[in-house]
């Protein structure tokens, strides 16, 4: 609890100077973002031959680009990856999407945000950011909705940002 | 019965008790507090969502006028899994929209519609609805009530929508109406309610004696999706719905009827510059006098429409004309407001305890926190 | 939770100096008491004829003389009172029992620290102290027990601290 | 299947969806990361009560080597009501010993032994035990194995108290064993346990092969319950239970027969000055040297016996003599150990953070806090 109110002294910060480009829960998660900032900033950059693009930054903090649309906790925090699920928990199979650019070659990307399933909100790297994101009648690109939906479990765990795709004319 | 047994228990106890007891009179046991039937009108209702344990999500009860830590606390009931919650106007009923599972967080998942007692803010009764119940960040138009609060009527999101109707005098679920392409529910006069969709328009239906779809109907899009979508965080004042847009419009809906009709678009903003912006989770409310709150940013950009407010504009919807703009002391997430005359305004702040103002002049009276509030996503004005 | 990070802060202070007489529960708690007393304390002195004993001081700070063996959340901060349970909750039949020594008339009392059940944790004024406190073997003098028993929820939500008699010989 | 599935229905929501998609490899769907079936020897399960939110317990697998804030949190599980946890030693599973109400904090109670397998973190199996499992703070010796883990213990208070035997092969409720009483599961040797009795004596029961009680045993008194009496909370050395007393005294008790034998008392303190005594939630320890480590605190009084250390005394038990003193970084409610021979000892401190120290040296490592932890009463080392 004592992380949660150093992000909220941190996020009382950042309002107050009315700058920052992330929501109140991403403000939350501020502070861990720069926790996990004490992690050296790691390239992901991957071979040439692979269809993936390339990537750099910590896939552990709330500015990593993958996570322009999401709003949860970041599963990276929580025993998955940001593209895997923690042990025990089941990855949702539908989901809400956002587009994302990428710095490293500045073209955009379909990010699907599964839901984790199956155990108690994780806790950890609380992250929100709303680019795209529209209200629930458009639920396909709402993060205001728990999408731990066709699992076998309703409850939330947190949140991943699986690449699908390269979005076009952007 | 419980005092009673207490008496003979405890009693057996202390036959074995060290050390034994002289001659005084024991303090009554058994004892448990009562509330009023209408709550003093600046009592509050804070919605905690407990984002960090939602299936232990809690309803706090807080005189919002007290100064006092420990005597403002007046109770508290439990919502499971982020609840929906309604309060009613016409008997001292509350409701809690709620998903349990078996095991916690594992097993057989069942919704219910659980029904307090306000006086008690014990649960008298509940119904068992489809396990369907949009499980989302909490929004006021995801319960609701209609028909002189006869019928309650739930969103589902499966990710298909549709929603839920509750006889509540016969306390049962009484059917399922899809709502294809839409969402939420916004109350109509009568036996209906209305949903907004995704194509920009909304769909209303109008429910026959046995609460199944006796007609529906779609007014023609009113607004773009795209350029500048209504936000579905809607005051309702005197049968009226204002829906503000990401872009700093407001459009008014008429929803007395059974039909709703949409009004002219008109700004928020006016002339003013700083790119101010409508924004936060719960960010619209109204009083008594029927003006319109809205927590207001500046420099908004896309995403910013769940960010902090910093002020809260107050219109005249009617005159379409801003009366007074509020500072808050903290940046705000969530506002709500008394039923009175002289209203509170109620603010949930970026750390997440309720600074408390005066509506009317914009005081700040007092900031509330510390009574084991975690995340307050949205203050209820009590009845 | 900002609430609880300032109490865990106090306790570290309190600790440091490791002259407290309360457990780490209640050192938890000392900013919570220290909040309430911002509340006057209020004597709470009753008439002569009167069978009760006159008290005096704040029954919602740990400090409170019929605290001396309380481990949970003080019902007076939870819309109860030191003897009454909060609203919609419902008081354990059965519960530990503690022997505290009143300021007033330097008598000892016996106090029932009967638990309110059927709601979740209350979450205020968390208060430890145990003196004459003992192991669970012992169980009607430990307060490590849960007594939401013979409720029809186990579930505990807050402690009071019920005179039940004077104690001889002490 | 999930992953099949996944693909299917998010392409499905593709084709509705802006902007369109060029032609990339997408990453793998419904990947769910798996832990080793025997943890490396500083990975540690933090069990966290969740005081606040008692129906939403966690235990989370923590790296105690890593200073990196999101990778080190391997995981976690939950359980359900301040449960009860054991970790097999024989076979890659964990037991939970938890309580669920249908209705959350409401509604009828159900207690289940939940079997959990290590690798997945996931609930291969429960068993359904009376709803009859000691509520109360987190002991090490509510829940227990014995007979090389065949058979699971759970400590039950109603106030009347018994033990319910599980039959872990079978998966299935065996029987309930009355120890009227007396308190908590000792493993003995074999298939018997032992509890702590409130006259000052242990009560020694031995189960027939049905897991129905064949005898049952009581020692003399060994301790004095006024004056001196013994803490619950033992820390077992290849089969002997060193048990402390409120005075810093600690009583050694062989456990590895089927019947207890008391040792002579012996004394924690010797003739160290400034009223030094054994305090905590989980205050005793042990590493795979077989020495003792007990969290102690100066200025002992009545009521300290829960008060945060700010030392750890090492003791050989064998020798009866301390080893060394460590000096903690902050106060510590909770101890722990790794398994090792290069052992972590950890410490939940006074901010509820895990501080990590090398046991031997007594060097303070690091401080492990911000991962979601609450309130951590108890820490494992993991096998």
């Amino acid at each position: 609890m004592r992380w949660l109110d150093k992000k909220m002294e941190h996020s009382a910060r950042g309002l107050a100077q009315r700058t920052s480009r992330r929501g109140f829960l991403g403000k939350l998660a501020g502070l861990v973002a720069g926790g996990a900032a004490t992690v050296p900033l790691l390239p992901v950059a991957r071979a040439q031959d692979n269809p993936f693009p390339e990537e750099q930054g910590d896939p552990n903090s709330c500015e990593y680009w993958r996570y322009c649309a999401i709003d949860g906790f970041l599963c990276g925090c929580c025993g998955g990856s940001a593209n895997s699920c923690p042990p025990g928990t089941e990855m949702s199979p539908i989901t809400w999407i956002g587009t994302c650019e990428n710095p490293v070659d500045g073209k955009n990307y379909i990010v699907s945000y599964n839901d984790c399933c199956g155990k108690s909100s994780c806790g950890n790297c609380l992250c929100q950011r709303n680019q795209g994101d529209r209200p629930v009648y458009q639920p396909r690109i709402s993060n205001d909705l728990n999408w731990c939906l066709g699992t076998s479990s309703n409850i939330y765990n947190c949140s991943t940002a699986i690449i699908i795709g390269a979005a076009l004319d952007t | 019965m419980d005092k009673i047994l207490a008496t003979v228990v405890v009693g057996a106890w202390l036959v074995t008790a060290q050390p034994v007891l002289a001659e005084i009179q024991p303090e009554p046991l058994g004892v448990v507090e009562t509330l009023p039937e209408t709550y003093p009108a600046h009592w509050i209702i804070v919605q905690d969502g407990s984002f960090f344990h939602m299936s232990d999500g809690k309803f706090m009860v807080i005189d919002a006028d007290s100064d006092e830590p420990a005597t403002r606390f007046k109770g508290m009931f439990n919502g499971s899994f982020i609840p929906q919650f309604y309060q009613a106007k016409s008997k001292p009923e509350m409701y809690v929209a709620e998903t349990f599972h078996s095991r916690g967080n594992r097993g057989e998942r069942t919704d219910v519609l659980t029904i307090y007692d306000k006086r008690t803010l014990a649960p008298i009764d509940e119904v068992i609805i489809p396990p369907k119940r949009a499980s989302q960040m909490p929004l006021l138009y995801s319960l609701q009530l209609v028909d002189d609060e006869s019928l309650a009527l739930v969103y589902n999101f499966t990710p298909a929508t549709s929603v839920s109707v509750i006889d509540l005098s016969a306390r049962e679920f009484v059917g399922e109406i899809p709502i294809p392409g839409c969402a939420l529910v916004y109350p109509m006069g009568g036996r209906a309610f209305s949903s907004l969709c995704s194509d920009g328009t909304m769909l209303t239906v109008l429910l026959d004696d046995n609460g199944a779809q006796a007609s529906s109907s779609r007014t023609e899009a009113f607004f773009d999706v795209e350029a500048d979508p209504v936000m579905e965080k809607a005051a309702i004042i005197d049968g009226i719905g204002y829906f503000p847009t990401f872009m700093g419009n407001v459009v008014p809906i008429d929803l007395k009827g059974t039909t709703p009709s949409v009004g002219a678009k008109w700004s928020l903003v006016g002339g003013e510059a700083g790119g101010w912006r409508p924004g936060g989770l719960q960010l619209t409310g109204s009083d008594a006098r029927g003006h319109l709150y809205v927590l207001m940013h500046p420099e908004g950009y896309d995403g910013s429409h769940k960010d902090p407010g910093v002020e809260v504009w107050v219109f005249d919807p009617d005159a379409r004309r801003r009366l007074r703009r509020l500072e808050l002391e903290l940046p705000a997430i969530t506002i709500g407001l008394t039923r009175d005359d002289e209203p509170l305004l109620l603010a949930t702040n970026i750390n997440l305890e309720i600074d408390v103002y005066d509506a009317n002049s914009g005081a700040h009276l007092r900031t509330i926190g510390g009574f084991g509030q975690e995340t307050p996503f949205l203050l209820h004005g009590s009845h």
